[in-house]
């Protein structure tokens, strides 16, 4: 949009898309790979389909305030059921389509979900399964009719009729959905997001039309985003970072979003794409490293000697380069030159060639790993926010990129640290409630009007924000010195072979530590050197991996050493776990995030072990397969004694 | 009548030297599944190297086992580094490979020897059988009939070596099953190397009788294309084909440039055995004496 | 390396399946026309490139490329290994020059297609074998093909209007008044011809008529079933690829020698067709290219080496010589390709862009 | 089963078929019939005739003596060609895929009969014959979409795994959208999972086209779970025919199979 005043007409989504569509009727708004070619539809087709889709809903009796679940992979008419439902004051409420239906239960229920608009066969299974739970539940509406010929299920409709249903409708009452957008408001709710929560029950995040319009523009002007941009949307629905940039955004600005033909092509897709604006989550971007060294690996020596030649070159210069910083004529030269011969290739296959602005967030990003990626001259940059603040509260500003801050306040955000180290945010971005949750929404909002995040952290001299931890995760040794498990985890995480890792610590004398291999990384390296594995288990039990693992444990100790707050945390003693933490076991979260609690509980006589410096520890658990089996693994875990290091910050300081 | 038989006899017994070209095909086809064209080429390459050791002054008798010894050689490293190479391939692709075999084994002949004609004298006189013309009044060439005469029992040698011999039972079954001819005790490569080898005697003995009959140069090797439409009408893989085969395409060829070439003017040798064998073809794909394929699927 | 293929997505079918799909592709193919088109007679305006270069190079080796395509579609595509290729050559040269001879105002390009269509009649009835017999029985049928129509050819009279020596003066090329007399003149038109037929088979392989040949080729009791008919199909890979020979026989005649008689189209020439697309690349249309050019260069390049080496080196070689190591490198070579790249130079350009596709990754 | 699925009339009857190779017997007065939509499975121990059964039906093999009623017409012995334009489809035990061409384009053969397009517009290209391409490309979209092969869609078959080959052939036996499809061994050589998915796509194809399939299949498992008779040949004999429980409890069945044990 080229104008920087909000219009009261484009206060909604609904009224934003009417307006592309007038306004760029035959600009592509949405692609989709399918049938072996990006199909595209332009704005005025996606209103269309938007409008069949609403006045179908509308027919089959869904009305302002009801709420619309909506479950599956990133689908074309996923998003526009969104703004179907928008259109009629519903609510949408996108669910994670992996999630296993006693999973989606409590959201059914606690949304009070009378609509479900889903992907295919598998989820109408699944919600067939908790039908019986949710007496609220009217309807189920399923986009690929695939393998449902035979559910005769009066309750079930399949997209196409649906939206005939409302083409008809809307030939009969043509004025009737323009009334009801016009009925929308700036304040009311736009879309219920559900926050995963590490502890407790989900909640239902509320946001309005007016909080996500405001997070979809700050970020759109600040990174100057148009029509012509394209985004590929592959990460979950449900996940606040996919709304803000696939849907909010899009919507906003009128650019293309495209949806990849299934989860294993999103490479191929990627690349075909070629997307101009990214988002992923720092393990997105890790893996795709860990695959370009991989594949790396098996190039000949010259082309391999020349590729780590120019990532040198890219390590000194590259991210400079791209700061627009003062670089010597030489290095340019060789950056150049590395350009045509590795970067620029390189980019190309990865798909981010075009790419001009690259966010990551979710979770803390190696330095590594994101200087690797600014250095090859993609412009990749972190945000910080929360689903209550539709993501939305720190944003890094090109050119001012540092490795270990998320960058400044966006504008029109404020932010605020309290006493206790706690980021406080308060703005238009903000949720206007958690849904049905009135104790909820009172304890994170104080009177003068704050969210209070959780997440702690400090500004530095810049007035760049750094987020340390969770701010309830934050505890103290036994000798009171500060314990920031997060942040201890995630420096482990930033070794490749790490997949994930689990501290202990608090109120304790020392710090352990529970690793995760990551089976990409360490099955190579174990293959490299000729030893032989059969699976996870196996191969976590070797003591070659030991080694390797307490050499990366080692390095951090050392680099924490060297941090005035944080010394007293280096990990004494550590064990490899059998099997992979999964969020199909609860051990993490949908969106990855480790259960710190509940792994506790579950695994105890491990920590147990830990501390009480046995040498090994014998743990049989139960696992879930994805096809719903159950099975056991067991194993006899060796616990590893780690190096310290003293703390270096006194004279460092001095 | 008289001049009729005389055709045929003539016809005949340049049908057994075809046979001795064909059967050198059928050799290398039975043991390796492999249509080497460039048996001519061989057949060239023995009879260049014969004349030219003799005109280098070597007595006739000190070349032959000579060129016998580079004739094994030569079918010992085209087994070894065209054909090892591309066991298992699609027939089609070794087929070419020979005719590649072909052009090269002749650049080197030439390369070697030069190109010019040369003469090789076997110490046979090409002149009419005396006996035959003083009783019948039919001129019958007495080198052909000593060469079809050499011809004929070395086919015969070959046919019971075939069917006979150890060896000769295992090249059969290599033919049929490679497994099968393993479990025998001799080594594939052992076999190949003897059939490219036997391969090589049967190219000398035919460059020997050709060349002292035509001349040492380079349409020797046209011995070979004449020799193709005996493998067609007589089966790749028959030895009786061969012969019956040559016997055939000999006598037809002969009867036919008398009887129906002068009428169309002349020059029907070339490709009258084609179109022969292509007729029989349509009725018999599988030639005369060639196993009957059941194609499965 | 030189591919950036993102941001390069299909949204049609038809955009999908075009026939350079990648945007490098079609800027690289746009330079080479271009560089053929009005580069070298630029170059020849301005005295960099001789007359020879049209003469002994280029014009053949564009001529080489269509009988070599031709070939391919029938041995490559369609699985029907011939050595006859240089006899539907001949029946196009001659049939082209009867046509321009005994009918007035015959336009050249007519007479070139009518030379096709009759090498096409050819090769259908010539083809006809190939529904009994199979593999190298049909290839040693088709040298059946070779020495009839050279025979045919030589003996009866009609056919080189009874030139006593055999020979025949090909007649001039004219077009709408305009006179191809010239060694790039000539250049040019055969580039058109080759242009657009190479076009065409392109548009033939990927299509239907192509799907049918390869279906034919490799799995011939299959393609029976779902119902390509052996005998259409067949046959039709023989028309064509007839044709394609023919019409390279007409331009063999008129755009590159002038004067022909039937033993010009001789078994060698057939050979060398098949080498050119062993080499080149059995089954790809731009192997036929690459094979014709490694053909028509290499005794180029052979005879320099000797040159070279009688010049600089000072070995004298016996006269001859050339022409045997010639052969030698030949024969060699196919050998060589046909162990170590049984797909040829197409395949090794295919690699190569494959590896420049995933450049920096080795795969 | 399912409601959707009507089991028809007699679209195939096949009676007293008997075929020789020189002296071999591979048939010997075969008589069993096909009704529309169903699933008819044929099995014996190897070498009973299964394939050359398959092969009589669209005619590979001519049968010296019988009678193949389709559709009401009688013939002494089919030809593949016809039996192909009459809708009759396969699939093949050795997997038989024309190996130098991608996916797409082996599905794309499967269309031929439906094409209308000749060389010469072929050639052309631009215009019917590209249209033509277009349309049938969609169908075979479809197809490629139906039986999940989207990723593999322009790799040339030759360097796909056993299992996707045989998907694949199935693929290009569905373009021809038949009547019926005969599916020899589908899931020889599977591993258990991939029998899963074969097993799931020959009972949508027959329940969501309504297409009539006549199936060899060695996993008997298999076989009683998706076929609706089951005809059982023995050294070129049939010895039973009738539903799954009937020939499961058949004692000649029982003995050809133990037969083939020692």
């Amino acid at each position: 949009m080229s104008d920087n005043v909000r219009l009261p007409s484009l206060s909604t989504f609904p009224r934003l898309l009417m307006h592309h569509a007038q306004m760029r009727p035959n600009h592509p708004a949405t692609r989709e790979k399918d049938m072996g070619i990006w199909q595209t539809w332009t704005w005025s087709q996606v209103a269309e389909e938007v409008r069949a889709m609403a006045c179908g809903l509308a027919e089959l009796g869904f009305k302002r305030g009801d709420n619309l679940a909506i479950i599956g992979d990133n689908r074309p008419r996923l998003y526009w059921a969104m703004c179907a439902a928008q259109c009629l004051g519903g609510v949408p409420v996108p669910l994670y389509q992996d999630a296993v239906a006693a999973e989606m239960v409590f959201v059914l229920q606690d949304a009070g979900i009378k609509f479900a608009i889903v992907e295919d066969q598998e989820q109408v299974d699944k919600l067939l399964e908790n039908k019986s739970q949710c007496p609220d539940l009217l309807h189920i509406l399923y986009d690929d009719p695939r393998g449902l010929r035979h559910y005769n299920q009066s309750f079930l409709h399949g997209l196409d009729e649906v939206q005939e249903m409302g083409r008809i409708h809307n030939r009969n009452h043509p004025e009737f959905l323009d009334g009801e957008i016009e009925q929308g408001r700036q304040d009311d709710v736009a879309v219920m997001l559900y926050t995963s929560g590490t502890t407790g029950k989900p909640k239902g995040v509320c946001q309005t039309h007016g909080a996500f319009i405001a997070a979809a523009q700050s970020g759109c002007e600040f990174d100057k985003l148009g029509p012509d941009d394209n985004i590929l949307s592959y990460l979950p629905m449900a996940w606040v970072g996919d709304h803000l940039f696939s849907f909010a955004q899009a919507t906003y600005a009128g650019f293309t979003i495209n949806c990849p033909e299934s989860g294993d092509t999103v490479m191929t897709d990627m690349r075909e794409i070629g997307p101009s604006y990214y988002f992923a989550p720092p393990r997105v971007f890790e893996n795709l490293l860990t695959q370009v060294m991989i594949r790396m690996e098996d190039a000949g020596a010259l082309k391999r000697n020349m590729f780590h030649y120019f990532m040198d070159v890219a390590r000194r210069c590259g991210a400079e380069i791209l700061d627009g910083k003062p670089v010597s004529g030489g290095d340019r030269l060789f950056y150049a030159l590395g350009n045509l011969l590795v970067y620029g290739p390189l980019r190309n296959v990865l798909g981010m060639s075009r790419i001009r602005v690259a966010y990551t967030a979710g979770a803390a990003i190696g330095p590594d790993l994101f200087r690797f990626y600014r250095s090859i001259g993609v412009n990749l940059k972190q945000l910080y926010g929360a689903t209550e603040t539709c993501a939305a509260v720190c944003l890094q500003p090109d050119g001012q990129i540092k490795f270990d801050t998320v960058g400044p306040p966006a504008p029109g955000v404020e932010v605020k640290i309290d006493d206790s180290g706690e980021v406080l945010v308060r703005g238009a971005v903000m949720l206007k409630e958690y849904y049905k949750r009135p104790d909820a929404t009172a304890e994170s909002i104080d009177a003068q009007g704050y969210f209070h995040t959780g997440d702690a952290g400090f500004f530095d001299e810049d007035g760049h924000l750094k987020i340390i931890d969770r701010a309830k995760d934050v505890g103290k040794l036994a000798n009171g010195a500060m314990f920031a498990p997060n942040y201890i985890e995630n420096k482990l995480k930033f070794f490749s072979h790490i997949k994930e890792a689990v501290a202990f610590g608090d109120r304790k004398d020392e710090v352990c530590a529970f690793i995760n291999i990551d089976m990409g990384a360490v099955g190579n390296w174990a293959e490299r050197r000729n030893i032989a594995y059969s699976g996870y288990t196996d191969l976590a039990l070797k003591t070659e991996v030991h080694e390797l693992i307490r050499d990366c444990v080692e390095q951090a100790n050392a680099e924490l050493a060297h941090d005035a707050m944080l010394s007293d945390s280096q990990v004494h003693r550590f064990l490899i776990l059998h099997k992979e933490l999964d969020p199909d076991d609860d051990e993490l979260t949908r969106t990855r995030k480790v259960r710190r609690g509940f792994i506790g509980e579950k695994y105890g006589v491990l920590i147990d072990a830990l501390y009480s410096g046995k040498a090994s520890q014998f743990i049989e658990t139960e696992v879930k397969f994805e096809d719903g089996r159950k099975g056991k693994v067991s194993a006899d875990l060796r616990i590893v004694e780690a190096k310290t290091f003293p703390p270096q910050s006194a004279k460092k300081a001095a | 009548m008289q001049f009729f038989l005389e055709v045929l006899i003539g016809g005949l017994l340049s049908g057994v030297m075809y046979a001795l070209v064909a059967l050198g095909y059928v050799l290398i086809y039975k043991a390796s599944g492999v249509f080497n064209f460039a048996q001519g080429a061989m057949v060239f390459f023995a009879a260049l190297t014969t004349a030219g050791l003799v005109d280098s002054g070597l007595s006739l008798w000190l070349a032959l086992p000579l060129t016998m010894v580079a004739m094994v050689v030569l079918g010992l490293l085209t087994e070894k580094i065209v054909l090892r190479p591309l066991v298992a391939q699609h027939e089609i692709t070794l087929f070419m490979a020979t005719i590649g075999l072909t052009f090269f084994v002749e650049g080197l002949a030439q390369a070697i020897w030069g190109a010019n004609v040369r003469s090789l004298d076997l110490g046979i006189e090409d002149v009419p059988l005396e006996w035959l013309l003083e009783n019948a009044n039919m001129a019958v060439s007495q080198f052909d009939l000593i060469a079809s005469g050499i011809a004929a029992v070395l086919v015969t040698l070959l046919a019971i070596f075939f069917s006979k011999t150890k060896i000769g039972r295992a090249l059969r079954a290599v033919a049929d099953d490679h497994q099968a001819a393993l479990s025998i005790g001799i080594p594939l490569q052992h076999l190949w190397g003897i059939v490219w080898a036997v391969a090589g005697f049967v190219a000398l003995v035919a460059g020997l009788l050709w060349g002292a009959r035509n001349g040492v140069q380079f349409a020797l090797t046209f011995v070979a294309l004449k020799a193709l439409p005996v493998l067609i009408l007589g089966g790749f893989t028959s030895v009786p084909g061969a012969i019956v085969g040559g016997l055939i395409i000999g006598a037809s060829e002969k009867l036919a440039e008398v009887y129906i070439g002068p009428h169309v003017g002349g020059g029907i040798e070339g490709w009258f055995p084609y179109v022969l064998a292509l007729l029989f073809l349509l009725v018999r794909p599988e030639g005369l004496f060639g196993e009957r394929i059941i194609r499965r699927i | 390396m030189l591919y950036r293929e993102a941001g390069q997505f299909k949204a049609t079918y038809a955009e999908d399946s075009q026939i350079f799909p990648i945007r490098q592709d079609r800027i690289g193919i746009a330079l080479i026309l271009a560089v053929a088109f009005v580069g070298t007679p630029l170059l020849s305006v301005a005295g960099l490139l001789s007359d020879y270069t049209f003469t002994a190079i280029l014009t053949p080796f564009l001529i080489f490329s269509l009988a070599a395509l031709g070939l391919n579609i029938l041995t490559g595509y369609a699985g029907q290994l011939s050595l006859g290729t240089a006899a539907f050559m001949a029946v196009g040269a001659f049939a082209s020059y009867n046509f321009m001879l005994r009918i007035d105002g015959m336009p050249i390009l007519v007479a070139f297609i009518l030379g096709g269509i009759c090498a096409a009649a050819v090769g259908i009835v010539f083809g006809l074998p190939s529904l009994r017999i199979r593999g190298f029985y049909l290839a040693a049928a088709t040298l059946a093909t070779q020495f009839f129509i050279v025979w045919c050819l030589t003996k009866v009279g009609w056919f080189t209007n009874y030139s006593s020596s055999g020979v025949i003066t090909a007649q001039k090329i004219e077009m709408l008044g305009y006179t191809f007399d010239t060694a790039f003149s000539k250049y040019l038109f055969v580039l058109s011809v080759v242009t657009v037929m190479a076009l065409l088979a392109k548009n033939m392989v990927r299509t239907n008529i192509g799907r049918s040949w390869m279906a034919i080729r490799d799995m011939d009791m299959a393609a029976e079933v779902i119902g390509f008919r052996p005998m259409q199909t067949k046959l039709m890979a023989f028309a064509v690829s007839s044709f394609y020979c023919g019409v390279a026989g007409a331009l063999f005649a008129y755009a590159y020698l002038g004067t022909v008689e039937p033993e010009g189209f001789n078994l060698d020439l057939s050979f060398r067709i098949l080498f050119m697309i062993i080499i080149g690349g059995v089954g790809s249309i731009l192997g036929s290219f690459l094979g014709a050019a490694f053909i028509v260069l290499l005794p180029i390049g052979l005879n320099m080496f000797m040159h070279f080496l009688e010049g600089s080196v000072g070995i004298n070689l016996p006269s001859g010589i050339s022409s045997s190591i010639e052969l030698m490198v030949f024969g060699g070579l196919i050998i060589f390709f046909l162990i170590v790249e049984p797909h040829g130079l197409a395949r090794l350009w295919q690699i190569g862009k494959e590896k420049l596709r995933l450049w920096p990754f080795p795969h | 089963m399912s409601e959707g699925r009507q089991i028809g009339e007699v679209i195939l009857d096949l009676k007293n078929i008997s075929l020789r190779f020189g002296g071999v017997k591979a048939l010997t007065d075969i008589s069993f019939d096909v009704r529309e939509h169903e699933v008819r499975a044929i099995i014996g121990p190897n070498g009973a005739g299964k394939s050359s059964m398959l092969n009589v039906i669209n005619g590979v093999y001519r049968p010296q003596e019988g009678d193949i009623i389709f559709r009401g017409e009688h013939h002494r012995d089919m030809n593949t060609y016809a039996a192909a334009k009459a809708g009759i489809a396969r699939t093949f035990q050795n997997i038989a895929l024309f190996k130098g061409m991608t996916v797409l384009d082996n599905i794309m053969t499967g269309r031929n009969l439906k094409m209308k397009s000749n060389f010469l517009l072929d050639a052309l290209y631009w215009g019917p014959a590209q249209r033509e391409e277009i349309a049938h490309r969609r169908k075979v979209e479809e197809i490629i979409d139906f039986l999940e092969i989207q990723h593999i869609r322009k790799t040339p078959v030759g360097r796909l795994p056993y299992g996707l080959q045989k998907r694949v052939e199935l693929g290009r036996a569905l373009a021809a959208e038949p009547s019926i499809l005969l599916l020899d061994e589908p899931m020889a050589g599977m591993n258990v999972e991939e029998k899963q998915d074969m097993c799931r796509f020959v009972l949508d194809v027959n329940d969501q086209l309504g297409t009539t399939i006549v199936l060899i299949e060695h996993d008997m498992g298999v076989v009683m779970d998706i076929s609706d008779r089951v005809v059982v040949l023995d050294y070129g004999r049939k010895i039973a025919d009738g539903t799954p429980d009937a020939v499961r409890s058949n004692q000649d069945v029982i003995d050809a199979y133990l037969g083939v044990a020692h």
